[in-house]
């Protein structure tokens, strides 16, 4: 039981870290800056919800595991916004503005 | 009675927080009606110290050091505090004029008297702490309220000012605190009296109180760190500037003072007290010079500051004893905090009385000072007294620090100390003996249609200070503080008096003559260097070298002894 | 602020229970279950509730709880979905990317559910809602604009539209 | 190496990098990034000797962390009061520059 | 599983490091502000990787903290850097 | 060299390599956005040090809104870095400068290296009299009992600073409000996020505040999340700033250390001290201290960042 647990967090992390992986990749080579915010805002953020999913169950408790869970959730709300505020500021720039 | 320490902090910071809170005309009522109280707490504290056998110590909320804080007062907490509580009172006095207590709540006036307070609260912990984090919290005070004291006006070069000195005095709190963590991570505790019992000579010791030492030195604006203290107090108001010139800058001389001679008296070897020292001359002979050269009136009081707190770093050289190896609380300690408190009363008068002067002229050029002596007679008598106090006439504090100074140098074997204070009366002699020139000559206009009316109770309060600062030395000091019996107020009316206080004069007559500002006449050319010397150190980068300089320096010394 | 809600005889009671629960069930999430906490915590949902109720005036639409489960469901398989395909692109050797704008015509016609709607589809990967043109139209930027991106936003919105009731 | 020592070299050399930006940076925003630089790596400082403190069952000894958490604050209200300065100084005189003499009234 | 997730967690701030590099470098301020957001994410997930591997208690806490205010800077940037008119545009509703 | 030394080396490399970031670029926004990384990743450096509470007020404080302060005042002064150009000193003095910036370095790394191990410390003393403060948290009771003085000043520090910035106000201008304006149009990302998460972070905030007396936590870090908060809500235009002469603004500004020293001079009475507790109360009075503290500095850090009044009150 415990080593499937184990297994499911390993896997779910490594899931995650290769998002993140993939994002900086992304940043790396997109070429300007509205696709890199593409490929900040997205994969990072399937990224920490994989790493979220792979802590739960080593998390003390239920309520303890929720709260990783609220973590991701605020987060979630953050990039939201901010990829819409700098896209409208890319956007304005793009205006010459 | 040891409840006092505590109220002494709590009277002025609760007056501010209940002055911020009711606001508009009950700012000042409130800052005037603390004046008293505070004044009588400080009178109360000095005088329960001898019957409580020297010092009164207070536990903060019952936890004693190390893990608790402690407040401590002694004969240097006292005396600084009834200075202090006089200095205050006096500026609440002068001070109601410029900043009335108006039918609508004013920005000058808002901020002035709740600033006021909040000083006195924080010199207040400087003097009672006992501990080395307390004084960085209260060194912080200092600066939150120095700052905007600077920026009152809100003229764009008191703005600059005000943020040169911000900077610069938070790179000094930084330097501070890192060598408070030290001693803490090397000692376990902050209590001075735990420390002093533990500390040892290590490097990190030394490292230690090196960082604390120069962040103190860049906040009390020792030569050559004073790059920030000319336009900071020459460009606040005549009060606020007081205020700054008088109490500020002598917190952080306290704490350097605390440190050195109550927490590591037996490891500050020779050299280090040496360093010391020779800045606080470089600071007579630098600071002096350039007010002689100065166009403004309350520049050249800003440079007489400089000068004036080169003194009270003689304390450290001439408080050494050699054999013993170790700063002695003695005489010459005595000697510099009397320096603190005379120079706080007459410094504070005379940046009133350059307040009136300006407000009497509508100027404060040096070179047109013609014709005070009629427009603004009280003024320029405040000025001309205050200015004689600094030079120290036999009956002033200033004489009576000097006598203990040239006392210490003599048993000590240390004669170059001797020839400084000399010079620094020279000096001192010749600043004043050109004001007064320049004063006495016609008025070379017609009366300035700009000028205002000094308000009555203004010199009233100048006046109060500079009697304080002028007799300070017949007080009865034998009666308080420990002052080895040999040691004797000398007779104010011998000759042997008279002629200390005239020959400073004279010299200081000729070389006024030689290197003030003269019109018509090229200037000496050491008077040239010396301009650009002043030019450089009040920039950043000399200003910055000059302290890591000093940290390497002071920190050499510290490692190398034994 | 004030004014929007003064304009109301009072912010529906229903409302406000609603919210107060969830930030209570926040509050739990956060801190963990203690019974001698509980006070604290209804303290902060009303406090929390307050705040709300004053920046979001309650308006007359309620949410479909069977259908937020569907549209939660649909939202994270194309989150994934999404997610994957960026992390392709970003590290395909040949990075096939073929930005640019896209026009879409939102038929949610108030302020509010359009902040929802935008930051859902900011979420997935592939859309980026950068503002909205002249015409009111949302300016979506895509990172492949040959992918049927009109489509599935109108799919979205379809399954969004039912969360919302309309009272 | 350990972490506490690791962060306390990172806190030395926080100090000095804080210390130049501070002294040689002419802008005033870069000096005040010197300062929390320099700050910064003081609290560092203290750090190690908080986690080297550790004792009685505390992983970190409590005093120098409250010590860093009072300088934090300290800290941020004197940024806070260096950049009202800063903007007040450019609203007024149209230039962040912290050279004295310049734009100074000679004038009354 | 300590060590591999002390390893998890060096893996993302590695790679956080490396976009760092990438959006630090410009070309303009709104690229730059990108960065915050890069390690607002890519920090907490580390947190919470290296909080789960040493058993920090309260770390949860930190992340919860940096979660909420992960838009701040980039909000204070959209808000400081807003075109005038939008500033105009305010001063004419009133 | 074992994985969590090598995170540890990782992340020292990442914390010095963006505080050089902020010392050389060239542009000053940047250097500022390299701070506030440089303040996130500092948090998590305090976490591997153990220190969950500093964790936390750097995480609100070092990075949030200092960073906000910051990015603000960059913005506002872009340009001024090409005027003050010509001031940098010469090549030489640079090399100089750092050379002797590189001595204090090395000092200050002897003494980290000569250390002992364990170091002097006050834990025991802290833990001994821990169960008298009746709180399960050391640091709080090192900041709210036998540090109290401390905190208490430090408290009229930021009561200091917030007068301090008011003071620079225009004369025209006393009483008056800084900030935004309010919008009328309640539209987009920024309002969408302004009405979400303010609720939440009270809930967060109150919590912190809340779990202070027993785990990591307490009135600053609460406070400064509060104040966040409520900075949101202003940048987003949801709401204005209070005018600076309106009186509750006021006594919600000074409630913290009104409240704190109130609470000590009770103690002259109630429990033979200044800043004393009477035994069986001090949990309940620590916490009742904290809340009003929370609420000045929700207040205070707002006020800090938005600057002198700018516009008289309507």
């Amino acid at each position: 039981m415990n080593t499937a647990i184990d297994i499911f967090t390993v896997v779910a992390i490594c899931a995650g870290a290769a998002f993140f992986m993939a994002g900086s990749v992304g940043l790396l080579r997109f070429p300007d800056s509205l696709t890199r915010l593409h490929a900040l805002t997205k994969a990072d953020n399937l990224g920490l919800g994989l790493i979220v999913l792979g802590l739960l169950p080593q998390a003390d408790s239920l309520l303890g595991g929720l709260k990783l869970v609220a973590v991701w959730l605020l987060v979630q709300l953050a990039s939201a916004t901010v990829a819409q505020l700098i896209a409208q500021a890319l956007r304005h720039r793009g205006r010459g503005t | 009675m040891n409840f006092l320490l505590v109220l002494s902090l709590v009277v002025p910071i609760a007056g501010a927080l209940l002055a911020f809170g009711v606001g508009g005309r009950w700012v000042s009522r409130i800052a005037l009606a603390t004046m008293p109280l505070g004044l009588a707490i400080a009178v109360a504290i000095a005088a329960g110290l001898r019957p409580a056998g020297g010092s009164l110590v207070y536990l903060l909320g019952g936890w004693s050091p190390p893990l608790g804080v402690a407040l401590r007062a002694d004969w240097l907490s006292a005396l600084m505090m009834v200075t202090t509580a006089v200095v205050i009172s006096a500026i609440g006095l002068f001070a109601r004029a410029d900043f009335p207590a108006g039918m609508t709540e004013t920005r000058r006036s808002f901020a002035f008297w709740i600033l006021l307070l909040a000083v006195w609260g924080a010199l207040n912990t400087v003097f009672l702490s006992g501990d080395l984090f307390t004084f960085y919290v209260s060194l912080e005070l200092l600066v939150f309220v120095a700052v905007p004291l600077v920026a009152l006006d809100g003229r764009a070069e008191t703005l600059q000012a005000a943020l040169r000195y911000l900077l610069f005095a938070l790179l000094g709190s930084v330097l501070y605190l890192a060598g408070t963590g030290l001693l803490y991570g090397a000692y376990g505790t902050l209590d001075i009296g735990v420390l002093s019992g533990r500390i040892r000579g290590e490097p990190v010791t030394a490292v230690a109180v090196t960082l604390m030492t120069v962040g103190l030195m860049a906040k009390t604006a020792l030569f050559p760190l004073y790059l920030w203290l000319p336009a900071a107090h020459a460009g606040a108001p005549a009060a606020a500037s007081a205020v700054l010139s008088a109490l500020v800058v002598k917190g952080s001389f306290f704490i350097i003072v605390r440190l050195w001679f109550f927490v590591m008296p037996g490891l500050a070897g020779v050299a280090a007290p040496q360093l010391l020292g020779a800045l606080g001359a470089g600071a007579i002979v630098f600071g002096s010079l350039l007010a002689l050269r100065q166009e403004r009136l309350k520049l050249l009081v800003a440079y007489s500051t400089v000068a004036q707190l080169g003194y009270l770093f003689l304390a450290f050289p001439l408080a050494l004893d050699a054999e013993a190896g170790r700063l002695i609380d003695g005489s010459a300690l005595i000697a510099g905090l009397v320096q603190a408190a005379s120079h706080a009363t007459a410094k504070a008068a005379m940046f009133m009385a350059a307040g009136m002067i300006y407000v009497a002229l509508g100027h404060d050029r040096i070179a047109a000072l013609g014709g005070v002596v009629r427009t603004a007679p009280l003024a320029a008598l405040v000025f001309l007294l205050a200015g004689v106090a600094l030079i120290g006439p036999p009956t002033s504090g200033v004489y009576f620090a000097k006598t203990l100074f040239l006392r210490a140098a003599d048993s000590t074997h240390q004669w170059w100390w001797s020839l400084v204070l000399d010079v620094g009366g020279v000096l001192t002699s010749a600043y004043l003996v050109m004001l007064v020139a320049r004063a006495l000559a016609p008025a070379d206009q017609a009366a300035p249609s700009m000028a205002g009316i000094v308000s009555g109770q203004q010199p009233v309060a100048a006046l109060a200070l500079v009697l304080c600062s002028l007799l300070l030395g017949l007080l009865p000091w034998h009666a308080w503080l420990p002052l080895p019996l040999a040691v004797t107020t000398p007779d104010p009316l011998s000759l042997d008096a008279l002629w200390s206080l005239v020959w400073p004069l004279l010299v200081g007559m000729a070389l006024a003559a030689l290197m003030g500002r003269r019109q018509n006449q090229r200037p000496l050319r050491m008077a040239l260097w010396l301009e650009q010397a002043d030019h450089a150190l009040r920039q950043w980068p000399a200003a910055g070298f000059s302290l890591l300089g000093l940290t390497i320096m002071l920190g050499v010394a510290l490692l190398l002894t034994p | 602020m004030s004014t929007s809600s003064d304009s109301r005889a009072g912010p529906p009671v229903r409302v406000a229970v609603g919210r107060a629960a969830l930030f209570l069930a926040f509050w739990l999430m956060s801190a963990g279950y203690q019974p001698a906490d509980l006070p604290v915590g209804l303290l902060a949902a009303a406090a929390a509730t307050w705040a709300s109720l004053r920046l979001l005036p309650p308006t007359a639409t309620r949410l479909r709880l069977s259908s937020l489960i569907m549209f939660s469901l649909h939202f994270f398989r194309q989150s994934v979905i999404s997610g994957i395909e960026v992390a392709r692109i970003a590290c395909d050797p040949r990075l096939p990317l073929r930005a640019g704008f896209v026009v879409y015509r939102c038929r949610l016609r108030s302020a509010g559910e359009r902040g929802v709607f935008c930051a859902l589809s900011s979420l997935l990967p592939g859309t980026l809602p950068t503002g909205t043109n002249e015409d009111g139209d949302l300016l979506i930027h895509c990172l492949d604009v040959t992918r049927p991106v009109v489509a599935s936003l109108t799919e979205e919105e379809t399954l969004f539209t039912r969360v919302l009731r309309h009272d | 190496m350990s972490a506490p020592t690791l962060a306390g070299l990172t806190g030395a050399a926080l100090v000095g990098l804080g210390l130049y930006g501070l002294l040689v940076h002419p802008h005033p925003l870069r000096k005040l990034l010197g300062f929390n630089l320099l700050g910064s790596g003081v609290f560092l400082l203290f750090g190690i000797i908080a986690r080297k403190g550790a004792a009685a069952g505390f992983a970190a000894d409590p005093v120098p962390q409250a010590m860093v958490i009072t300088g934090i604050v300290v800290a941020f209200c004197a940024t806070a009061l260096s950049v009202a300065l800063l903007l007040r100084l450019f609203e007024a005189g149209g230039a962040a520059t912290l050279r004295p003499d310049v734009g100074r009234d000679d004038s009354d | 599983m300590t060590e591999f997730l002390l390893g998890a967690a060096g893996f993302v701030l590695l790679t956080v490091a490396i976009g760092l590099i990438r959006v630090l470098g410009g070309p303009g301020n709104v690229d730059r502000t990108m960065a915050v957001q890069l390690l607002g994410t890519g920090g907490i997930a580390a947190l919470l990787l290296v909080a789960a591997a040493t058993g920090v208690r309260g770390a949860e806490d930190v992340a919860l903290g940096l979660a909420l205010l992960a838009a701040f800077a980039s909000v204070a940037f959209v808000n400081s850097a807003a075109p005038e008119d939008d500033r105009e545009a305010g001063r004419a509703n009133e | 060299m074992s994985v969590i030394q090598a995170l540890d080396i990782s992340l020292a490399v990442l914390v010095l390599a963006v505080a050089i970031w902020t010392i050389v670029s060239r542009d000053a926004f940047a250097a500022v956005v390299g701070y506030v990384a440089y303040g996130l990743l500092v948090s998590l450096v305090w976490v591997r040090l153990f220190a969950v509470d500093v964790a936390l007020t750097e995480a609100a404080i070092g990075s949030g809104v200092t960073g906000v302060l910051l990015i603000s005042a960059a913005v506002r002064l872009r340009g001024t870095e090409a005027a003050v150009a010509a001031e940098w000193p010469g090549a030489g003095s640079r090399v100089l400068a750092a050379a002797l910036c590189m001595v204090v370095t090395a000092a200050l790394a002897a003494v980290v290296l000569t250390m002992p191990d364990p170091g002097a410390t006050l834990a025991p003393e802290a833990a001994r009299h821990l169960a008298e403060t009746e709180l399960g948290n050391p640091v709080t009771a090192v900041l709210m009992a036998f540090r109290a003085l401390d905190t208490l000043l430090e408290k009229v520090v930021l009561f200091l600073a917030v007068i301090g910035v008011w003071s620079l106000a225009a004369d025209g201008n006393w009483g008056g409000i800084a900030g935004p304006r309010r919008a009328t149009n309640r539209q987009g990302a920024l309002a969408f996020l302004a009405q979400l998460l303010p609720p939440v972070g009270i809930v967060v905030a109150i919590h912190i505040v809340w779990i202070g007396a027993n785990e990591p936590g307490g009135a600053f870090q609460g406070g400064a999340i509060l104040a966040a908060m409520w900075m949101i809500v202003i940048m987003a235009r949801l709401a204005e700033a209070p005018a600076i002469g309106e009186r509750r603004l006021r006594l919600a500004l000074v409630a913290g250390p009104a409240v704190f020293l109130a609470v000590g001079l009770m103690g002259f009475a109630v429990a033979n001290a200044f800043l004393a507790y009477p035994a069986g109360l001090a949990k309940p009075l620590i916490v009742f201290v904290e809340v009003f503290m929370t609420l000045s500095i929700a207040v205070s850090l707002p006020m800090l960042v938005l600057g002198p009044p700018d516009r008289p009150s309507s």
